[in-house]
């Protein structure tokens, strides 16, 4: 299979601590991937590098949506967007005075155009352009299944609403990659059940890869093609579900010393 | 969004049918009665220069309505704050102006008089104000219906460099100011006769109001060993540098225009305003009106007059007379009468010259000895 | 004669920075603490020195000796101070603290006190300039140098220097200290340990305002007048000298409290005192666009 | 909290309060003059004023909402119900209109330009809320670009006779030309370090335009600058004060018109998103800076264009008029209509300009009351007198997603 994100030796380094060390993660394409490790392996600085929240100490990152190796460590966030690598928080971070709808019509800004003459003249071009934002985003608000919001602020959603539609605005922005983080945490058993089923659709329609960060390890292992271990900022272990449950070195990062 | 262009363009079309209708309107105003407008600064920080004009306007017309006002009408007074700021000056002269007054005494501040003369020059009103010291409102020319009751800053600037020759005999100047309208202005004009007469100006520079210390400037003073330090501005700035130079020990004369030819820079400054010299109005505390005035005043209201009473008094007078001896509020007339009938007024007997300044309206030199300003004489 | 100008200039710097440096420190506490730009700390100030001036006239009329009414006034000045700073914490601050509101929300709060607490004292007392009474006499031991160094310009430096070991003793070895510490580090965990984090607040405004106040009083015997707007000019200055020094720290605010005192009355010395400010405002874009963090500061990392 | 409870926490209150204004109310001493007056009446005043509000404000501030559990129905002001009902906006749009037509006919050459005043600041406050409303960058020196317009006039009309219709859009490009220049190298700070660079940038502006004497004439300022001319022909007094007055309508029409549109538009969202989440903004692909900058910019236009405008009423300028309380009164404005809401802002600057000058007696009070306007609103209603409503979009649910409507909206 063709791999559409390749990460090369990436260190990442806080003052004296170092946060990533060397670590090497391919990902493929439509593939649904996982990034797992106890609190404070490193995996949120992981994504952190890779979106260009945070410009990496070392390594490499090459993204190859149609094939081409290009490098992306070092770029603006929004730059690294457009090119097609789209993520949600682990914490959520929603415009909050913002409905819904528009919430994911911020989204689609990477994929449009208007400028501000365009706005106040609102001509022809201008306006199919909104128009279609609306009907794209509308669209997305239903494969999530939160139309019933549309226009509700999303300080008043249910928890469970607003981690979706994070999820739908990150796919607002047409990524080839998208990368999840922690998108279970804080729901409840059947919401989780829904998530699981939500990624599998996003892939099939979408056509797109999925990294996530998660500590659930009933939905990691029932969606994971390809699951990578990292502790300490290092990569221990890479493998399939079934792989990784036997996995010494996992095992031994997870429960500890003594178990093994 | 069809529908909200329409109706922008309605509203458009409505404004131009309006505009269009109002550009022939005319205003007529009412004349039973004669009306002097007084504006200034009557709150705020520089109040205390705006409310004895109003005493003083009050003075006047109280008394000249006793005796039947003049032309047979009586006068009204119309009181407006403009608190010393130029972009409230233009809605005070409207305001003025849209209620009929046909004579204004003020404004109190420069600034704000250019702001207002604008308005007032439009409209064919006659402003006069007590206090507005700035040179270009008579010598420019753009102000034809302007005239004051006070001398212009040059006239003072002058009279400093000629006292700073022939009584200091100074050689070097060093000429501060505190970066205002009136002491920026004050102390350029200083600083261009200083160099017409040949003194060599060793430092120009202006001060911030209100800062922390002013050890530098008072260092470059020292550094520049000058025979004399000029200030232009207020005098709590002044206060401060004089206090900082004296107890840095540095002995140098200093000189300041009337803004601080005030009681209150003795009282702040203390044993260090000992010798300080100031320009000032010429003493004219003898006059037999001025006296009078002062008596008024006291019996009004219960104190002492505060600064550019006497100005507004002045003023008051010389537009009501002006009007009286024009026979009417006409434009033309009061003006003509301004310039060519004689006045007796507080400040003395004064008439107008074309530029609109008052003759016979001096300043002198003053130094602080005992903590009294005294009258000093100019050597010739 | 030259070396002499540079002497003079350099001690007229001196006193400048030790001036902004006792209002820096308050702002550099309350920032250190609860990241807030306090917009009102140079109004502290300007309330010491009005609070000094008032009970001293009053204590003057009484016929006091002047050692007790310098000493009281002082003392009054500085409670008074300590006594506004608290309550404006709790009225302006506390409140959007309470409901999470964003930072930007505390900054126009702080701005509206400022302009508040000025015009309060500009309608109770006057806006002209008021004569402040000479609490510091000329020393004679001193008339051998008053020509460089006045004695209130010498008093205010050894203040400075007081103020800042005692404020460095208190952050360091106490146990309120500590908790400050522990407060500017991480709230949350503060509270975790037990730290009553309002109380903390609290006293580092009490703190500052007490610094602030001295500050007033001193530079009022300094200058030799005050009026209402004295805090504001100072204030900013003051700010821009702890945001130079890095703001949060309190030797980074000292230090520069005396960089922006001695530069400016070089500039003021060698070019002009025209562009005084306009330089220190120039000072104050560059180091926050080259160096945010300011000289002493610590680079912050963004949390995502 | 029992009423008894509440009683004696307000009397404490009280007298704290007491306590705390006792030297600067009830003493007031002239040290010029050495005399010293006691005003125990103030004292009394305060106790019992200070009793009422802290009960007034214990009640407030229970009663203020907790954030995040706000739902729509109370985020929907009164005011702004009306206004998005279709049937009641337009006739009051027409009414308001027919109003402000005819408003030089109705009252007062002096009320026509007090409302001019009144309008500038309206037109600077909607230029505002787009730097802080909408892309809620807190700019503190403004007044530095009302400045740049207003010396733009003034000085290429000095200098060039440039008159006021071509001076109009030049200093809005000016302005705009400075904002991009200042704004470029400062937007990357962070918000309340944004706030003190502008405010030292403003300062900056003012203390050159005081100092340079050969360019700008230095404190003492230009005067004479003429008054917009109607297609050559001059108009008294009374016709150039109406004609500003519909120059100045028009002025605000467009910026509302403007702001209306960029709001809603795909700029407009970039800002409130940059607004509420910096770091969600740039993972939605959004460019930081570029969008920062143009709001930035945008908003300097509007002051450029309002100085132009101001120079032209006041026919003299000088660096006083251009101080940093100029920006504070103007942020009231804002912070006091709603940040972000049209209404809110136009509402906000009538009523913190206007009432001032009707309620003379209260002039003097007008500063102190804007402080605590500021702190009060920050307290108790962050969103201003009306807020900020987020456009509704309507789906018809039958024919799906093929026939999108949007409403129209205000």
């Amino acid at each position: 299979m063709k791999s559409i994100l390749k990460v090369k030796n990436l260190t990442m380094n806080f003052g004296g601590l170092r946060a990533l060390h060397n670590l090497n993660i391919s990902i493929n394409k439509k593939e649904i991937a996982a990034l797992i490790g106890p609190n404070g392996a490193g995996k949120t600085t992981f994504f952190n590098c890779i979106t260009g929240i945070y410009k990496p100490s070392n390594g490499d990152i090459l993204i190859s949506p149609k094939g081409n190796n290009e490098k992306i460590n070092g770029l603006k966030p929004n730059i690294i967007t457009k090119k097609g690598l789209a993520r949600t928080f682990q914490n959520i971070r929603l415009f909050t005075s913002m409905t819904a709808l528009e919430n994911i019509m911020v989204g689609c800004h990477c994929v449009t155009k208007a400028g501000v003459i365009g706005a106040i003249l609102n001509n022809k071009s201008t306006k199919a352009e909104e128009r279609l934002i609306i009907e794209k985003s509308y669209f997305i608000l239903k494969e999530l299944g939160l139309e019933i919001y549309v226009n509700e602020l999303v300080t008043s959603l249910p928890y469970g609403a607003q981690k979706r539609l994070e999820i739908a605005r990150a796919l607002a922005t047409e990524p080839f990659l998208l990368l999840l983080d922690e998108p279970a945490a804080g729901l409840n058993p059947q919401e989780t059940n829904e998530l699981d089923e939500l990624i599998l659709k996003i892939r099939e329609q979408n056509d797109i890869s999925i990294l996530l960060i998660e500590h659930d390890m009933k939905l990691v292992m029932s969606l994971s093609d390809n699951i990578h271990v990292v502790d300490y900022g290092k990569k221990i272990g890479e493998g399939t579900p079934k792989e990784i449950r036997n996995n010494p070195a996992v095992i031994k990062a997870y429960l500890g010393e003594e178990v093994v | 969004m069809k529908k909200t262009g329409k109706l922008f363009s309605f509203i458009t079309f409505l404004f131009a049918l309006f505009f269009l209708y109002g550009i022939s309107f005319a205003i007529d105003a009412k004349t039973d009665t004669i009306k002097l407008g007084v504006a200034g600064a009557h709150s705020g920080d520089l109040a205390s220069y705006g409310i004895p004009t109003i005493h003083a306007a009050k003075l006047v017309i109280d008394k000249i309505n006793a005796k039947g006002g003049i032309l047979g009408k009586k006068v009204e007074l119309l009181v407006e704050d403009d608190v010393c700021k130029p972009e409230v000056a233009g809605n005070t002269a409207t305001k003025l102006i849209s209620d009929g007054a046909s004579v204004v005494v003020g404004h109190i501040c420069s600034g704000a008089t250019k702001a207002a003369l604008g308005f007032y020059k439009e409209a064919g009103v006659i402003a006069m104000s007590p206090s507005a010291t700035n040179p270009d409102l008579t010598l420019s020319g753009n102000y034809p219906n302007f005239f004051r009751t006070i001398a212009h800053d040059a006239v003072q600037a002058q009279l400093q460099v000629q006292f700073a020759i022939e009584n200091l005999n100074v050689k070097k100047v060093a000429v501060l100011h505190d970066k205002g309208d009136y002491g920026k202005g004050a102390a350029v004009l200083a600083k261009k006769y200083f160099i017409q007469k040949g003194v060599e100006v060793v430092l120009f520079e202006g001060v911030t109001p209100g800062a922390v210390d002013y050890s530098a400037i008072v260092t470059k003073v020292r550094h520049k060993n000058p025979d004399l330090v000029v200030w232009g501005g207020y005098h709590p700035e002044a206060s401060k540098i004089v206090t900082l130079m004296r107890k840095k020990r540095i002995k140098t004369f200093f000189m300041g225009a009337d803004g601080i030819k005030d009681n209150s820079f003795i009282k702040v400054t203390g044993k260090y305003a000992e010798g300080v010299y100031a320009t000032g109005p010429r003493d004219v505390s003898k006059n037999s009106l001025n006296i009078l005035a002062k008596k008024e005043h006291q019996k009004a209201y219960g104190s002492d007059p505060g600064t550019f009473f006497y100005a507004g008094y002045a003023a008051t007078l010389a537009l009501l007379n002006g009007i009286e001896k024009a026979g009417s509020t006409n434009y033309d007339a009061i003006v003509k009468a301004l310039r060519t009938e004689y006045v007796e007024t507080p400040l003395g007997k004064i008439r107008f010259d074309k530029n609109g300044d008052a003759t016979g309206i001096g300043f002198s030199v003053y130094k602080v000895e005992n903590n009294v300003f005294l009258e000093q004489k100019i050597k010739k | 004669m030259d070396f002499d100008f540079l002497t003079y200039l350099f001690f007229g710097g001196l006193t400048r920075g030790s001036i902004y440096a006792l209002i820096a420190l308050g702002y550099t506490m309350v920032y250190g603490i609860v990241e807030l730009i306090n917009f009102a700390h140079g109004e502290i100030y300007m309330i010491g020195a009005f609070t000094g001036l008032i009970i001293s006239s009053v204590l003057t009329m009484l016929g006091l000796p002047i050692l007790a009414i310098v000493v009281l006034s002082a003392l009054t000045a500085i409670i008074y101070s300590c006594a506004y700073g608290y309550t404006m914490e709790k009225i302006a601050y506390k409140p959007l603290r309470d409901s999470n509101a964003p930072r930007l929300s505390a900054l126009i709060s702080a701005i509206g006190m400022s302009l508040f607490l000025q015009n309060y004292v500009l309608l109770a007392q006057t806006s002209d300039f008021l004569p402040f009474p000479n609490f510091i006499p000329d020393f004679e031991f001193w008339e051998p140098y008053a020509h460089i160094l006045t004695s209130p310009e010498l008093v205010i430096l050894i203040t400075t220097v007081i103020v800042m070991i005692c404020l460095t003793i208190l952050i360091k070895f106490t146990k309120i200290g500590k908790a400050m510490r522990a407060t500017s580090q991480d709230k949350v965990m503060a509270v975790l340990m037990g730290v009553n984090i309002n109380r903390v607040i609290s006293i580092t405004f009490i703190v500052g305002s007490a610094t602030a106040a001295i500050g007033g009083i001193l530079i009022a015997c300094h200058i030799g007048q005050i009026n209402f707007y004295m805090g504001f000019t100072a204030g900013i200055k003051a700010f821009v000298a702890a945001v130079l020094g890095g703001i949060g720290s309190i030797p980074g605010a000292v230090l520069g409290s005396f960089v922006l005192g001695l530069t400016e009355s070089f500039f003021a010395g060698y070019f002009s005192s025209d562009y005084e400010d306009v330089f220190a405002f120039l000072f104050l874009v560059l180091i926050l666009i080259f160096r945010p963090s300011g000289i002493l500061g610590r680079a912050e990392t963004k949390k995502v | 909290m029992t009423i008894k409870n509440q009683i004696k926490k307000s009397f404490l209150v009280s007298l704290w309060f007491m306590f705390l204004t006792f030297p600067i109310l009830v003493i007031q001493v002239n040290t010029v003059e050495n005399v010293i007056k006691w005003r125990w009446l103030n004292m009394i005043g305060v106790g019992i004023g200070s009793f009422f509000l802290s009960i007034l404000w214990r009640y407030m501030l229970e009663k203020r909402p907790e954030k995040g559990k706000q739902t729509k129905k109370y985020q929907l002001f009164f005011l702004n119900n009306i206004l998005h009902e279709k049937k009641i906006f337009f006739p009051v749009i027409i009414l308001l209109s027919l109003f402000v037509l005819c408003f030089p006919y109705i009252f007062s050459m002096y009320q026509t330009n007090i409302m001019i005043s009144a309008l500038i600041y309206v037109m600077m406050g909607l230029g505002l809320n787009i730097v802080i409303g909408l892309a809620g960058l807190l700019d503190l020196g403004y007044v530095a670009f009302f400045a740049v317009g207003a010396y733009s006039y003034a000085l290429l009309n000095y200098h060039y006779g440039l008159i006021f219709w071509i001076a109009l859009p030049l200093g809005g490009i000016l302005a705009l030309i400075f904002g991009v220049i200042l704004g470029y190298p400062v937007l990357r700070l962070r918000g309340d370090y944004l706030a003190i660079v502008t405010l030292g940038f403003g300062e900056i502006i003012r203390l050159v335009l005081e100092n340079w004497n050969d360019f700008s004439f230095g404190p003492s300022g230009i005067s004479n600058i003429p008054k917009p001319c109607f297609l050559g022909i001059d108009l008294s007094l009374q016709g150039t004060t109406k004609y500003l007055f519909y120059i100045i309508v028009g002025m605000v029409a467009l910026t509302i018109f403007v702001t209306n549109r960029l709001q809603n538009s795909r700029i407009g969202r970039a800002w409130i998103a940059l607004k509420d989440d910096e770091i969600a903004c740039q993972a939605m692909g959004i460019n930081k800076g570029k969008t920062k900058l143009r709001a930035f910019g945008l908003g300097a236009m509007w002051a450029g264009m309002g100085g132009v405008i101001f120079a032209a009423k006041t026919t003299f300028i000088n660096p006083a008029s251009f101080t940093i309380w100029e920006s504070v009164i103007i942020l009231c404005t804002v912070v006091l209509g709603g940040m972000g809401s049209i209404t809110g802002v136009v509402l906000g600057a009538l009523l913190l300009i206007l009432l001032p000058e009707y309620l003379r007696a209260f002039s003097e009070f007008r500063m102190i009351i804007f402080g605590a306007v500021l702190v009060l609103m920050m307290v108790f209603r962050p969103g201003g007198i009306i807020k900020n409503v987020r456009r509704i979009y309507k789906f018809d649910p039958i024919l799906e997603k093929n026939s999108v409507k949007n409403e129209v909206n205000s």
